[in-house]
C-alpha cells in the first residue's frame, strides 16, 4: 500500500526546516505553489535558501515569504517584475542575497542535480559577467563554463493532477520548473486540483513520474497571483 | 525625437517589426522578445507558417485571448496571457532550454541596449548602481538560437547611439547578433564591421553614419 | 504552410550519405524503426557510424544492415542478445568497430548533444575499463569521469502517431531512445503507424516536440522483430 | 554439486529470492536485474506494495502477461513482455537514468560474477579473449541506485568462490554492494569485509568460509 496524499499544505510542509534549501515552481504566477508557500509563511522556518525563477509579485506567494524576513538567499534567473516591491527593497538593504543565473542554466543546474550529473559545460554567459569567476574550457574551438548541478532539501511544485501513487500531469504553462524541481529534492511536495486513484492518470502522458514525488495534497481551487493582488491580499 | 516633429524620418516600430518579418522564412522556429520583437508576429506574410517558441514551456504560441477567455497558466515569457495553436506542444523548462542551447531554433529577435560591430550584445543590464540585476533567458537564447536578429531605435531618448565600437553595458553575448533593424536602417554585422543593408525613407548614408557609433560600411552590390 | 510528412520510407531516407553517423532507436525490438533501416539498405549508403542500444537480432534491421556490410563503427551499451550473430560475427573478424558504452551514459551523451551540452561529469563506470582513458573528477570527494554529447546526422525513430508539424507519441516502452535521438541529429526521421493534422494531439501528451523532428512517415502497420525473425525473414 | 544428491545444503533459487525480498521495505522503488533477481518480485510478502523500475522506461512494471496477451513494445530490460500496474508511467531514456544516476531508487538486485569483500561487483564481463562485450545498463545502477544487493550462487558451476578478496573479472562498480544474499548464506559488506548475517539450513559457518575466497567474519549480535 502506497500512498502520497498528505491532508492539507500544512501537513505538507511541516518539516521544513530552518536553513532548508527549497526549491519553488512557477513562472511569473504560472505554477507558482501559492497554498503550499502560505502554509510555509504559517509554518515559520527561517534562513531559507529560496530557488525560482522569479521572486514573487505584490504581497503573496514568494513576496509574502520574502517579507516575511524567512529568506536568507535566493538563486533564480529574474528578480524584478512588474509589481515586484519587495525583493528589490531586501536586496538594497542588504537583507537577501542574491545569487544570478541564466534561465536554461538555471533549468540544466536543477535537472543535473535530479539527474545525478555534478557539473556540465554549456555556452551560455560565456564571456559576460554571470561567467566571471566560473571555470571555462573550449570542445572543439568553441568556449564554455562549467556549472554545477543544484539539489534541494524541499521542492514546492504546482501541478493539475496527481494519483496517490505521485505521478503528476500539469497545466499548460504552470509546468515549467515543476518536474525538474522535484527531480532534485530530497523531498518533492506537490500541490494539485485533485488526486485520483492509481490508474487514473495514462501512463502515457504522465509527465512527473512518481518516484521523483514524496508527497501529493490538493489544493482544489488554487489562488492565482494576479487576483490576489487584484484584489489587495497581503499574507498573512 | 526632432525628426518627428518636421518630417518623419525612417520606420515606425510596426513598420520595423514588418520588415523583420519579410526576413523570416516559411517553416521557422522562432523567439521573439518582450518589446518591439513581439510585434513581427502581426506581420508575418500571407502564405507563410511560423512556429512561436516561449522559453517557459510552450512551441505553438497563439495571439492573447479575447479579454476573459485567458488562462493565468497560458502565459509567454513576458508573462502576458496568450494562446496556443492546434499543433501546440507544452514542455519543461530543461526541455525548453534544450531547443535553445541545442541549435534547434532558427531565430530569436531581441531589443538591445547596444550591439557591437562585432556583433556582442549588450541587452540585460545598464550596470546601473543599486539596480536589481535580472537576466532572464537572454544569455541562452544569444548562445543557443542560430541566427540573433536585433530590433531596435537607432539611439537612445537622449539620442545616445546603441550601435556602438564595443558595448560599454554589461555583455550578453559575445559576437552574437547578426543582423539589426532599426527605425533608420537595416545593418549587417559581418566580419568587417557595420555594413548597411537598406536605408528607410528619407534616411540616406551620412544621416544613419551620424547616429552610428562605429564606422559604416556602405551598401554592397 | 508546415508539412512534415514524406511519402515513403524510401523518400524519407533518401538523403543520407556515405560515412553519416545515424541514431538508430529502440531497445531490442521495441522502438526498432525496421522500415526506415530496410528502406536505407535498400538505399546504399555505406561507411555508416550506428548509434543504437542493441546490434539486432535475427536477419532483418540492425542486423540486416550490418549484414550488408554498410556499418563502419556500431556505438552501443549491449551488442549481444540472443538472436544475434551477425554483429558478433564482423566485430571478431575486424570488419566493424565496437565503441561500448553504459546504456545511461549512452541515454545521457544524446541528450547531451540535443541540448547543447559539450560534456559533462557521470559517475557511472568509475574504476572500471569504461572510464579507462577518460578524463576524471572530483566533486564533493566523489569521482566522476567526462563524457561528451554526442550528435548524428540522422535519427532514425518509431513513434507510435505524429501530427504534420511533427510533434509524436509513442507506444509503451518503444518510447525508450526515441525522443532524445531526436533531439541530437540534424535530421530526425520518425515513422509512425498514424499521421494527423496538428490539433490532432493533445498538447499536454506530446513527447517528442515538432522542433525536434524534421520528418514524418506513414507506416500503418510496421513489422515486428520477433515475428519477422519467426517467419525466417532475412532482408531483403 | 554433490550436496544435492545427498543431502539439500542451502536455499533455492526460490528461496533465495524469497529471503531478498523479506528486506524490502513497503514503498520502496526496485530495480530487478535478469535473471535470479526477477524472481524476487513473486516473493513480496502480503501488505507491502513496491514498485518496479525498467530502464527502458517503465515504473510499475507488472508481471508476465498471459499467453497472446502481450505487446512487442512492452518489455522489460531482459527484453521480456511483461505488463504496467495502474499508477504506471512511461519515459524515455535520459529521464530512466535520471531515476537511476540521480539516486531516486531505493534497491537494485543484481546478480553476480563476483564480488569484493570491499563491495566491489564484478558481473558484466569474464574478460574472456574474443568474447562480444556488452554491459548495458549495469555500471549506471550500481553507480546510482541507493542500495545494491547481490544474488547469487556461493561459487561457480565448478565450485569457484564468487566472493573474493579482489574482483578478476574487469569491475562493473567500485565498492558499490552492500549485501550478498547465496545459496548457502547472507553476507554484508562491510568496512572489515564480509560479515555473516544469516545460515541456511545445514550450512554452518566453516561450510561457507570454506567455499568463500576472502575472510568471513562471524555473526555479531
Amino acid at each position: 500500500m502506497i500512498d502520497k496524499q498528505i491532508s492539507s499544505p500544512a501537513e505538507a510542509v511541516r518539516d521544513v526546516f530552518d536553513g532548508a534549501t527549497v526549491m519553488v515552481g512557477g513562472f511569473g504566477e504560472a505554477g507558482s505553489p501559492i497554498e503550499l508557500i502560505h502554509a510555509l509563511i504559517d509554518q515559520g522556518s527561517k534562513d531559507l535558501t529560496i530557488v525560482s525563477n522569479n521572486t514573487g509579485s505584490g504581497e503573496v506567494g514568494l513576496a509574502a515569504l520574502l517579507k516575511a524576513g524567512r529568506v536568507r538567499k535566493f538563486i533564480c534567473s529574474f528578480p524584478r517584475t512588474a509589481n515586484s516591491t519587495v525583493f528589490p527593497e531586501l536586496y538594497r538593504a542588504g537583507k537577501c542575497e542574491l545569487e544570478l543565473v541564466p534561465q536554461g542554466t538555471l533549468a540544466e543546474r536543477i535537472r543535473a542535480g535530479g539527474a545525478g550529473i555534478p557539473a556540465f559545460y554549456t555556452p551560455s554567459a560565456v564571456g559576460t559577467p554571470l561567467a566571471e569567476g566560473k571555470e571555462s574550457r573550449e570542445f572543439d574551438g568553441r568556449e564554455y563554463v562549467m556549472e554545477h548541478g543544484l539539489k534541494a532539501d524541499f521542492a514546492f511544485v504546482k501541478g493539475r493532477s496527481a494519483d496517490t501513487y505521485g505521478n503528476v500531469v500539469y497545466n499548460k504553462t504552470a509546468r515549467n520548473f515543476g518536474p525538474i524541481m522535484a527531480m532534485a529534492a530530497k523531498v518533492s511536495i506537490v500541490q494539485v486540483e485533485s488526486v485520483v486513484e492509481p490508474g487514473g492518470i495514462d501512463p502515457e502522458s504522465v509527465v512527473s513520474p512518481g518516484i521523483f514525488v514524496s508527497r501529493v495534497v490538493e489544493v482544489a481551487e488554487p489562488a492565482h497571483e494576479s487576483e490576489l493582488i487584484a484584489a489587495g491580499v497581503s499574507y498573512p | 525625437m526632432s525628426e518627428s516633429m518636421t518630417q518623419r524620418v525612417g520606420w515606425t516600430r510596426e513598420q520595423m517589426a514588418q520588415r523583420v518579418a519579410q526576413d523570416i522564412e516559411n517553416g521557422s522556429y522562432v523567439n521573439l522578445g518582450i518589446g518591439i520583437p513581439e510585434l513581427v508576429a502581426k506581420f508575418v506574410p500571407e502564405g507563410r507558417t511560423l512556429i512561436y517558441h516561449t522559453e517557459n514551456g510552450l512551441l505553438g504560441m497563439g495571439p492573447s485571448p479575447e479579454e476573459g477567455e485567458g488562462d493565468p497558466e497560458l502565459i509567454n515569457a513576458g508573462k502576458k496571457q496568450v494562446s496556443a495553436i492546434p499543433g501546440a506542444a507544452y514542455f519543461h523548462h530543461a526541455d525548453s532550454f534544450s531547443m535553445i542551447r541545442g541549435g534547434h531554433l532558427d531565430l530569436c529577435v531581441l531589443g538591445a541596449l547596444q550591439v557591437a560591430q562585432n556583433g556582442d550584445l549588450a541587452n540585460w543590464s545598464t550596470g546601473e548602481e543599486g539596480a536589481i540585476p535580472a537576466v532572464g533567458g537572454a544569455m541562452d537564447l544569444v548562445a543557443g538560437v542560430k541566427k540573433i536578429y536585433v530590433i531596435t531605435q537607432h539611439t537612445t531618448k537622449t539620442g545616445e547611439p546603441k550601435l556602438v565600437e564595443s558595448c560599454t553595458y554589461p555583455l550578453t553575448g559575445l559576437g552574437v547578433v547578426t543582423r539589426v533593424y532599426t527605425d533608420l536602417a537595416v545593418i549587417d554585422v559581418t566580419p568587417d564591421g557595420f555594413r548597411l543593408v537598406e536605408l528607410t525613407p528619407g534616411a540616406d548614408f551620412a544621416y544613419v553614419q551620424e547616429r552610428t557609433g562605429a564606422q559604416l560600411l556602405p551598401l554592397s552590390h
